[in-house]
């Protein structure tokens, strides 16, 4: 009997390695970049951003081969815990592209802070790799892990500039209040592992169907309250503006886009997977999140000074748009919010990272957040003048600009529940462009209208590996926008929803 | 609308519409400082581009105006079923070509009368980017397709207005931008709204028009609003139009002409080639609400003009008035409505789009647009005054000119409207219409009165000193006041041209969107029960 | 009797061509004018002459149509059959003596379409058309002759020519109209014209604001032309669509208007609103106020577009589209009606006023609004004939009238019109001008033998005749009055003691009219022009021919051109070649005659129940299937000595009295006797009452001037300037007020207000919510943990 | 039986624990208060894994507590940053950003 409980507990799952091949390549390069970062002598540290890009897009390579090879890889391997499929691979896809993107915008911010470029590298792959898994995790267990290995290297990265009290704050802050939220989420996720007897999110979401207990309610609000804080959703999004404002700037675009990404992504995944059947507790609390998240971020936003600060408010409220689709996902919209939901963040990522990356150019030389800086960019900086025209366009979801393409996804779900509510919802958020749209020609007016703050008009020189990620950035926006099929045909796939198909 | 449709030489259009980028990539890669090419990239680029326009004319089936041509329908983005459609049939087919003619005229007048903010090579490419933008608009027959073609303009026109404006462009600028902004998100969630009803099938034109009329009253009613919203500020109708006044005024004369000409035509085009036709009974519904704003716009609209003291601002209020004329033609949903409005959108755009020129010219010349302090301009700048004075005729709708049949067929058709409209409504809205060409008269005349006729202001007559007599010639005056140059005489005669050809012949537009007419309100009745 | 055993010939199939001459004489003149030796003028002249030959081929051409017409109709010729008429009303389908319908010329081509109907462009040429393309070509032509001379030197002389032809092209294309549309576009283009004429002097504000009323005055009484335009369109377009035409059609909406199918309150309103626009446009009561104030343009265009050409257009039109008003207000059934009682309220009203000028182009002016005043009444009574003839009559001795005023200040008064300052006694120095006024007064007052007796007698007649008692004497009243003020007038220019300019002396205190002439010559190098002028004759002269000239052939015309008409001498030529008989032919184009049921309601109930006059015919019963009319039959009060008698005493009583009046009051104080006996024939007969003078005085300026004359004239007068031109220009007024209160408060207050208040709301909400973003970590946690817990309660508490 | 007060126990450790969160200013108290919620979430999984009697909660538990360390370990390092920056863990000082 005891050899039989041996023998069972001994039978080794059969791992097939090629479906993991993006972790493991990532955690191969973590150590290699650590290893590296021994040995190399301060002068060459400049080789750690090369290596890590080079980790990033070599973890790109399997992605692809299993796109291509169609690897639909589920109970095979940790039954159905831990799933790759298209749905995976995309966002795999995605959050490697940001970090490789990521990397070529803090080069210089670091080399020329003389911080601390090799942990740097290694915090940044150990988030992405959180990332990567996160998109595969189907359990809650490995959620919370995942979550858990994205979160804590940010907080670290957010405070990166040690000596820069503003930096210690963003940190501390972002920190505390991430620990206390994911605690809150952990303790809704007990509930809901009690009240069903599951981690696995395709169980609980069998067992979730039909009345629900008080206990269950709570469990499942303060899951979703975890999520939102990691989305900046409001009301739990305070954390975010200062965080963001104090974070060196390419962090910040990297929580901005990937770690909101992946907050979204578990968002998304517990909600298909696991909570389909507590519809009427969340449609209503996304509904109220949704609607709260664009109004308060965009009214907010209007009254910014500093643009770090005010793009904060932007991806709040952006983050707003994301949600909407989101608040109809229990109806026979599902599919489309779901593709939605994909849509956006894959564009948003490209139209985010854009404007941070002409920021980081622009305060470069100018040395000043405030938007009043930015003042003639054209008389000046044309091309980069053209390329933040483009971002904030794209964000301001004017046609044919990437998000454009996105918006429309989001209200086409919206409609095609065609309740009273998702139509409520819907006439909100179209006023809520008009609102975004203000603060956002807010910036292009300082940069085509204005004179230059101070008269100095040398032109500026970002060095080329920004020129890259804006090129990478830029390109993504515009031919997302002007040939969405592109993206749209990965969302298109039936097993997005049929990999995650109850 | 017409299901029939003819794919002859179907590559015209596409060319037709992204010519321009051509130019404005190849202006990329030249340094700002060369004013010079740039101005001549863009003259030859809106050249050929026009020339492209021809052919079109040329190869245009003007036996079956009615059908679609030059029709093209290639995968587009097959996610959310839309495709890009384009084609062109009568309706179309002015607007297309005016928009391509005035981008062109615009250039040239471009080349010595460059806004005080410099900077040809943005000037010009934004204007570029909007001609695609503008025509695009006119082409497509899929609302998706629309949709982004209506936007694309937007911002090109932002930044024309912003930054080579007059003193309060920024304040114009962004009013303009983001009042549009609000009408096209709500006509978009009506657009999504409709392909919803419609079984989320297709979003070309042809297919909603065949399935939107088969959606029960109260919602098409609904739906209707949204792209009411949508369009009328694009118009724009009465309680929509304040963006207008300031944006006109603030805009650069170039920004002025493509805005009177061009732009506005897009939400009265919407409204006929998009709102009525595929949501019938909703159009009818709205319909005495669009008839009763567009009345209440005319006469509201002509007070405005009253009231003001500036030229420009006063030409742009007299533009709520006029597509009140034109919307109210719509409101009547008859061939005759319908039809007038569409004349009367090219006439607008000719006659308007000339008197912005000429308001252009005077404010180059005296560096004011005060009705107060400009007089006497007869004998300044003789050959000026005598256009101004011609333009305001045939704004004020004198027969003979092109004004003449977009206003008195539009009220013409006030007097029995289709469909079972309230007759009696439509009546007393004609007879104020009517009186509203009045009040045309009026102000249009006192503006021609107080700028060109009297003496010279004394401030602005070089030759004060000597006997007002020696104003008589042109060739007497300081450097800065002098009569019609080349290269305006290049710009404009078309307009002036075309203004009087289409007002003795009217046919030559009548004969093309007659048939097209027909066939929509034809449309219309058999979605109506 | 078919169109097509009708004769025809080239220049009635291109009378289109007549309009289109000046139109392209107009466009050489700006193009070329200023380049032209005679600065542009040539190409006026030529293309009048060209389009008056032309006119005149299709007169003679048309002439021999109607012949053509009543030769193979079955009755005896002319003299007997116009008798017939006169003497036999009931001629009418029995006996077959009826006068042969001739078909009118038309040739269309497609000019616009809407809904698949084609509308057409082209010509329409009846007698009426052909009548005024006569007069319009012939009067253009003198009036263009004395103009070379009369405006030389003028700084826009070119101007004035371009604008001068553009206004005879207007009017042409209005007169050949085929359909409305094209009526209107003629309409416009002369209103059009006379703004630019009348500011033709437009450095002095005074004449731009003359233009800019008479433009917008007649612009209302548009809106009518635009509304009825379209309510008989939609009247009669079915009907008319049914037979091949449609409802723009002129003949279309004849033939409709008394087809009997045609709805009484369609035609009524429809009516109602053409007679507006002819209200603005024939300056009758009252909208005539902008008339006057046309003076102050240059005398040819007063003489052409505001006393013999433009102003009529409104008697045109309503003559034009006569069935329409015949049914709709059914004429020859009530004894009064719209048009009677505008028409006759004019006649009496502007005559009044004439008496009060002392300008006096003024005095022609109201004169002309007054003689409009009594073609109008004469459609209004169902004279047509006489009306139309009056229209061909006036057209002379106006013209005339206006043409020898012109000469007068050119040459006699120094450019000055103001007849008590700078005239009088001029009788001598221009004798020629003198003699032709005279004629043309005795014409217009209506002396028998002068055409003015046999087309306004007329009309008087037939009011009576037709049952309109009232207006008869309306008629009478007026026609003394005109006598009256008349010979005031021409006493004051021409006889009297020479006084101001007239006496030779120059001063500066003149009216408006020099004013602005003088600032205009001021602009230019007519300025030697004009010393040499007066160089070389000082004082008061004859003027050159090539103003005498057209005075003498008007004049002439003045006597003659009654006798086309004279039915005292038992000429009718004039009817026959202008009226369109009044019987029913095959419709030419009733390709499908459908509708086969009766429609002898309302008009054979109607005949029934008419006593006078007769009830067959059009416009009595409705005509039969297949067949259509085009005119209704009007019949013709005979003409007898008897009748003409009232009206002739009437006439001589008005100039004897004003005459001996004019001479109490403005004659020479020094010498009475002398002076007046020695003046004038008609002063010696008067000699017996003059000798007292200062008694008469007295009794003159106490008791009939003081008492009677001046208070009810310049009562009238002060009404007229003060409440009715206050209207018209307080409309001006008023709009602009209201447009700055609505733009101030509405516009920029509300609707704009709201707007942005939009915007400030949206961002100050932002600012309300900033405090939240405490920057304090605790309370983040708190809000995070609160709303969490909130957020539980709440979806437990709905849940559960 | 048992459970149910397990969960009790649970319930007031994380009352405390958000209590103190919300109402420390010291940052060492507010990092031990969420402890104090780590460990009533432990006590849950561990409840509800003997309810349930299923391994899974035994394994989240593991992970918990894995996890509580490394955050633990993160936050007393930037607890002992800002120390250094600013000679205090008061944490209302830090406000420099807001609004």
């Amino acid at each position: 009997m005891i050899a039989s409980l041996l023998a069972q507990a001994w039978t080794a799952p059969t791992i097939d390695w090629h479906a993991i091949a993006p972790e493991l390549v990532l955690v191969v390069g973590i150590n290699l970049v650590l290893l590296v970062d021994l040995w190399l002598d301060e002068a060459k540290k400049w080789a750690m951003a090369t290596i890590t890009g080079l980790v990033l897009l070599g973890a790109v390579v399997p992605v692809v081969t299993l796109a291509v090879l169609g690897g639909d890889v589920r109970d095979a391997i940790f039954d159905g815990r831990y799933v790759i499929d298209e749905y995976a691979l995309i966002l795999k896809a995605l959050f490697l592209l940001v970090g490789y993107v990521v990397v070529l915008l803090s080069q210089n911010e670091l080399e020329e802070g003389g911080y601390y470029q090799g942990e740097f590298y290694v915090l940044l792959l150990v988030s992405v790799l959180g990332m990567v898994m996160m998109s595969s995790s189907r359990d809650l267990m490995s959620i919370f892990v995942a979550l858990e290995l994205l979160s804590i290297p940010a907080y670290m990265m957010a405070a990166w500039r040690k000596r820069d009290p503003r930096s210690n704050e963003a940190g501390a802050k972002y920190y505390l209040l991430g620990v206390f939220a994911s605690a809150v989420l952990l303790y809704g996720m007990s509930f809901l592992y009690g009240t069903t007897g599951t981690t696995k999110l395709t169980d609980i979401g069998v067992a979730l169907s039909g009345e629900l207990s008080a206990m269950q309610i709570l469990a499942v609000v303060f899951v979703l309250a975890g999520f939102a804080f990691k989305i900046s959703a409001v009301p739990f999004h305070t954390w975010a503006p200062d965080t963001y404002e104090g974070a060196p700037t390419p962090v910040t675009a990297f929580l901005s886009v990937a770690s909101k990404a992946a907050g979204f992504v578990a968002l998304l995944t517990v909600l298909y997977l696991g909570l389909y059947g507590a519809d009427e507790v969340h449609s209503p609390m996304i509904w109220a999140m949704a609607a709260l998240t664009m109004t308060v971020g965009n009214v907010v936003a209007l009254r910014q000074t500093n643009i770090v600060r005010m793009l904060a408010y932007s991806s709040v409220s952006q983050g707003g748009f994301i949600l909407m689709p989101l608040a109809v996902m229990s109806t026979t919209a599902a599919e489309s919010a779901l593709r939605a939901v994909v849509i956006y963040l894959l564009i948003y990522a490209f139209s985010n990272l854009g404007a941070f990356a002409v920021i980081i150019a622009v305060s470069r030389s100018t040395r000043s957040g405030e938007i009043s800086s930015f003042g003639g960019l054209m008389s000046y900086a044309p091309g980069l003048g053209v390329l933040m025209t483009i971002f904030l366009a794209s964000l301001a979801g004017i046609p044919p600009l990437g998000i454009w393409i996105a918006k429309l996804q989001a209200f086409r779900a919206l409609i095609d529940a065609g309740s009273t509510s998702a139509y409520v919802l819907a006439i909100i958020a179209a006023v809520n462009t008009v609102i975004a749209a203000g603060y956002y020609m807010r910036v292009l007016r300082q940069i085509w209208m204005s004179p230059v703050p101070d008269g100095d008009t040398t032109p500026i020189r970002p060095p080329s590996s920004v020129w890259l990620a804006l090129g990478i950035t830029a390109g993504g926006t515009v031919v997302l926008g002007i040939l969405p099929s592109l993206v749209l045909r990965f969302a298109d796939l039936p097993d997005l929803t049929g990999a995650l198909g109850r | 609308m017409n299901m029939a449709t003819i794919t002859n030489d179907n590559w015209l259009l596409t060319v037709g519409t992204f010519l321009p980028l051509v130019g404005v990539l190849l202006m990329m890669f030249i340094p700002a400082s060369e004013e010079r090419t740039h101005k001549q990239i863009g003259i030859v680029t809106s050249a050929v581009t026009a020339a492209v326009g021809v052919l079109t004319l040329l190869r245009f089936d003007y036996g079956h105006s009615e059908s679609l041509q030059f029709f093209v329908d290639s995968e587009w983005i097959s996610v959310i079923r839309s495709n890009y459609t384009i084609g062109l049939d009568g309706i179309s087919l002015p607007l297309y070509f005016l928009s391509m003619v005035v981008t062109l005229l615009v250039m040239i007048y471009t080349w010595d009368n460059m806004p005080d903010a410099g900077n040809p090579k943005s000037f010009i490419i934004l204007m570029l980017v909007l001609q695609v933008g503008m025509a695009g608009s006119f082409i497509a027959q899929d609302l998706i397709l629309f949709f982004v073609f209506f936007e694309v303009v937007l911002l090109p026109m932002y930044f024309m207005i912003g930054v080579w404006g007059g003193e309060q462009r920024q304040y114009a600028s962004l009013k303009f931008f983001l009042y549009t902004m609000f009408g096209s998100a709500l006509m978009l969630v009506a657009f999504l709204a409709l392909f919803f009803q419609t079984g989320a099938e297709s979003f070309s034109f042809a297919h909603l028009a065949e399935a939107g009329a088969l959606i029960d009253r109260d919602v098409q009613i609904w739906i209707f609003a949204g792209m009411f919203v949508g369009f009328a500020v694009k118009v724009p109708m009465f309680p929509f139009h304040t963006w207008l006044p300031d944006a006109h005024t603030q805009a650069p004369t170039q920004g002025s002409v493509i805005l009177a000409a061009i732009l506005l035509k897009l939400g009265t085009y919407g409204f006929v080639r998009i709102a009525i036709p595929m949501l019938p009974q909703g159009a009818k519904a709205w319909a005495p609400v669009i008839g009763i704003l567009a009345v209440i716009g005319i006469i509201y609209g002509a007070l405005g003009c009253l009231a003001q003291t500036d030229m420009k601002r006063l030409i742009a209020f007299s533009s709520v008035a006029h597509m009140g004329f034109v919307m109210l033609g719509i409101s009547t949903l008859t061939e005759f409505g319908i039809n007038a409005a569409l004349f009367g959108m090219v006439a607008h755009g000719l006659i308007t789009g000339m008197l912005f020129f000429v308001a252009g010219s005077v404010k180059h010349r005296y560096h004011t647009l005060e009705i107060s302090r400009l007089s006497g301009m007869l004998i300044q700048m003789p050959r000026l005054g005598w256009i101004l004075g011609f333009a305001a005729m045939a704004s004020l709708g004198l027969p003979g000119l092109a004004g003449f049949w977009g206003e008195f067929p539009a009220i013409l058709s006030a007097y029995n409207p289709n469909f079972g409209l309230n007759v009696g409504l439509y009546r007393v809205l004609m007879v104020i219409a009517a009186l509203g060409t009045v009040l045309a008269a009026a102000y249009l005349l006192w503006l021609y009165q107080r700028t060109a006729f009297g003496r010279p202001n004394p401030e602005f007559d070089a030759h004060a000193a000597h006997p007002v007599g020696a104003g008589v010639n042109d060739d007497h005056h300081g450097a800065d006041i002098h009569d019609v140059t080349p290269i305006e005489w290049i710009a404009w005669t078309p307009f002036l041209i075309a203004i009087v050809v289409f007002g003795v012949y009217p046919q030559l537009m009548f004969d093309v969107m007659d048939p097209a007419v027909s066939a929509l309100v034809e449309r219309v009745g058999a979605g109506i029960p | 009797m078919l169109a097509s055993t009708l004769s025809s010939g080239w220049f009635l199939e291109n009378a289109w061509l007549i309009p289109l001459i000046p139109a392209i004489g107009f466009a050489f003149i700006i193009f070329f004018g200023k380049r032209m030796p005679q600065g542009g003028s040539e190409f006026g002249l030529l293309s009048m002459a060209a389009s008056f030959a032309i006119a005149v081929g299709a007169t003679v051409q048309w002439i021999q149509r109607v012949n053509s017409a009543s030769s193979e109709g079955e009755h005896a010729l002319g003299g007997f059959f116009g008798f017939a008429r006169a003497v036999l009303p009931m001629a009418g389908e029995e006996g077959g003596h009826s006068a042969a319908f001739v078909e009118p010329v038309v040739r269309t081509w497609t000019w616009w379409q809407s809904g698949g109907l084609e509308f057409g462009v082209g010509q329409h040429i009846d007698g009426l058309s052909i009548m005024l393309l006569l007069l319009v070509t012939f009067i253009s032509l003198l009036v263009q002759i004395y103009s070379t001379e009369y405006v030389s030197g003028d700084r826009r002389y070119t101007h004035f020519f371009a604008a001068l032809t553009l206004f005879s092209a207007g009017m042409l294309v209005m007169v050949l109209a085929e359909n409305m549309i094209q009526l209107i576009l003629g309409w416009e283009i002369m209103g059009l014209c006379s703004f630019m004429l009348i500011g033709h002097w437009w450095e002095e504000a005074a004449n731009s604001r003359a233009a800019l009323k008479a433009f917008f005055t007649v612009r209302v009484g548009d809106v009518g032309l635009l509304v009825g335009t379209a309510v008989i369109f939609f009247g009669a377009n079915d009907w008319a669509v049914e037979r091949g035409s449609n409802g723009f059609s002129i003949r279309a909406i004849s033939a409709w208007a008394l087809s009997g199918e045609a709805s009484n309150s369609v035609l009524f309103w429809g009516g109602v609103a053409l007679f507006i626009a002819a209200i603005g446009k024939s300056g009758q009561f009252p909208l005539h106020t902008w008339l006057p104030d046309a003076m102050a343009g240059p005398t040819p265009v007063s003489s052409l577009l505001h006393s013999s050409t433009m102003v009529v257009a409104g008697v045109f039109l309503v003559a034009r589209v006569y069935p329409v008003f015949f049914v709709g207000f059914d004429i020859l059934d009530t004894a009064v009606n719209l048009i009677t009682i505008i028409g006759g309220i004019t006649i009496i009203a502007a005559a009044a006023l004439a008496f009060v000028q002392d300008d006096i182009k003024k005095v022609l002016a109201y004169s002309t609004v007054s003689q409009l005043g009594y073609m109008m009444l004469g459609l209004g009574v169902g004279a047509w004939l006489p009306a139309v003839f009056h229209i061909f009559t006036h057209a002379f001795f106006k013209c005339a009238l206006f043409l020898a005023a012109g000469s007068v200040s050119h040459s006699g008064s120094h450019h000055s019109f103001d007849m008590k300052k700078d005239m009088g006694g001029l009788a001598r120095k221009m004798p020629i001008t003198a003699t032709t006024w005279m004629i043309s007064t005795a014409a217009l007052c209506g002396i028998p033998f002068f055409s003015g007796f046999f087309s306004k007698d007329e009309i008087i007649d037939n009011a009576s005749h037709n049952g309109y008692q009232f207006f008869y004497w309306v008629g009478l009243i007026g026609a003394a009055m005109t006598a009256a003020y008349m010979t005031r007038a021409t006493y004051l220019t021409f006889f009297g003691a020479p006084r101001g300019a007239a006496a030779g002396e120059h001063h500066d205190d003149h009216s408006d009219a020099h004013d602005a002439h003088a600032a205009h010559d001021a602009h230019d190098d007519h300025d030697a022009h004009h010393d040499d002028h007066h160089g070389r004759h000082a004082g008061p002269h004859e003027s050159p021919w090539r103003i005498t000239a057209p005075l003498v052939i008007l004049a002439s015309l003045a006597i003659f051109s009654g006798y086309l008409n004279a039915p005292a001498v038992g000429t009718h030529y004039f009817t026959d070649w202008v009226e369109p008989a009044g019987v029913a032919v095959a419709a030419d184009h009733a390709a499908t005659a459908t509708d086969g049921e009766e429609h002898a309601l309302g008009f054979a109930a109607l005949a029934a129940e008419e006593e006078g006059g007769y009830s067959e015919g059009c416009g009595f019963t409705t005509p039969e299937d297949g067949t259509v009319c085009y005119a209704p039959k009007l019949s013709h009060a005979e003409f007898a000595w008897s009748k003409a008698a009232p009206s002739i005493v009437l006439v001589a009583f008005g100039i004897l009295m004003s005459a001996w009046l004019s001479m109490g009051v403005f004659g020479d104080r020094k010498h009475p006797l002398k002076g007046l006996t020695s003046r004038s024939g008609i002063a010696r007969r008067g000699h017996a009452f003059l000798v007292n003078k200062y008694y008469l005085d007295h009794l003159y300026e106490g008791v009939i001037v003081k008492a009677v004359a001046h208070p009810i004239a310049k009562a009238a007068y002060w009404i007229n300037q003060n409440i009715l031109d206050g209207v018209v220009n307080g409309v001006g007024r008023s709009g602009r007020a209201t447009g700055e209160w609505v733009y101030r408060n509405l516009d920029q207050r509300v609707v704009d207000g709201a707007v942005n208040a939009s915007g400030l709301v949206a961002s100050e909400t932002g600012h309300a919510l900033q405090p939240i973003q405490s920057g304090k970590v605790n309370q983040y946690g708190a809000l995070l943990f609160g709303a969490a817990t909130v957020g539980a309660i709440v979806l437990i508490l709905v849940n559960i | 039986m048992y459970a149910v007060n397990f969960l009790i126990l649970g319930a007031l450790l994380f009352s405390l624990g958000v209590f103190g969160v919300i109402a420390r200013r010291n940052a060492v108290m507010v990092l031990m208060s969420i402890e104090l919620i780590l460990n009533a979430v432990n006590v849950n999984l561990i409840a509800f894994a003997m309810m349930n009697n299923s391994a899974e909660g035994h394994v989240f538990a593991l992970y918990v507590i894995a996890v509580a360390a490394a955050e633990v370990g993160v936050g007393l390092a930037m607890v002992l940053m800002i120390y250094r920056n600013r000679r205090s863990i008061a944490l209302d000082e830090l406000s420099a950003m807001k609004g």
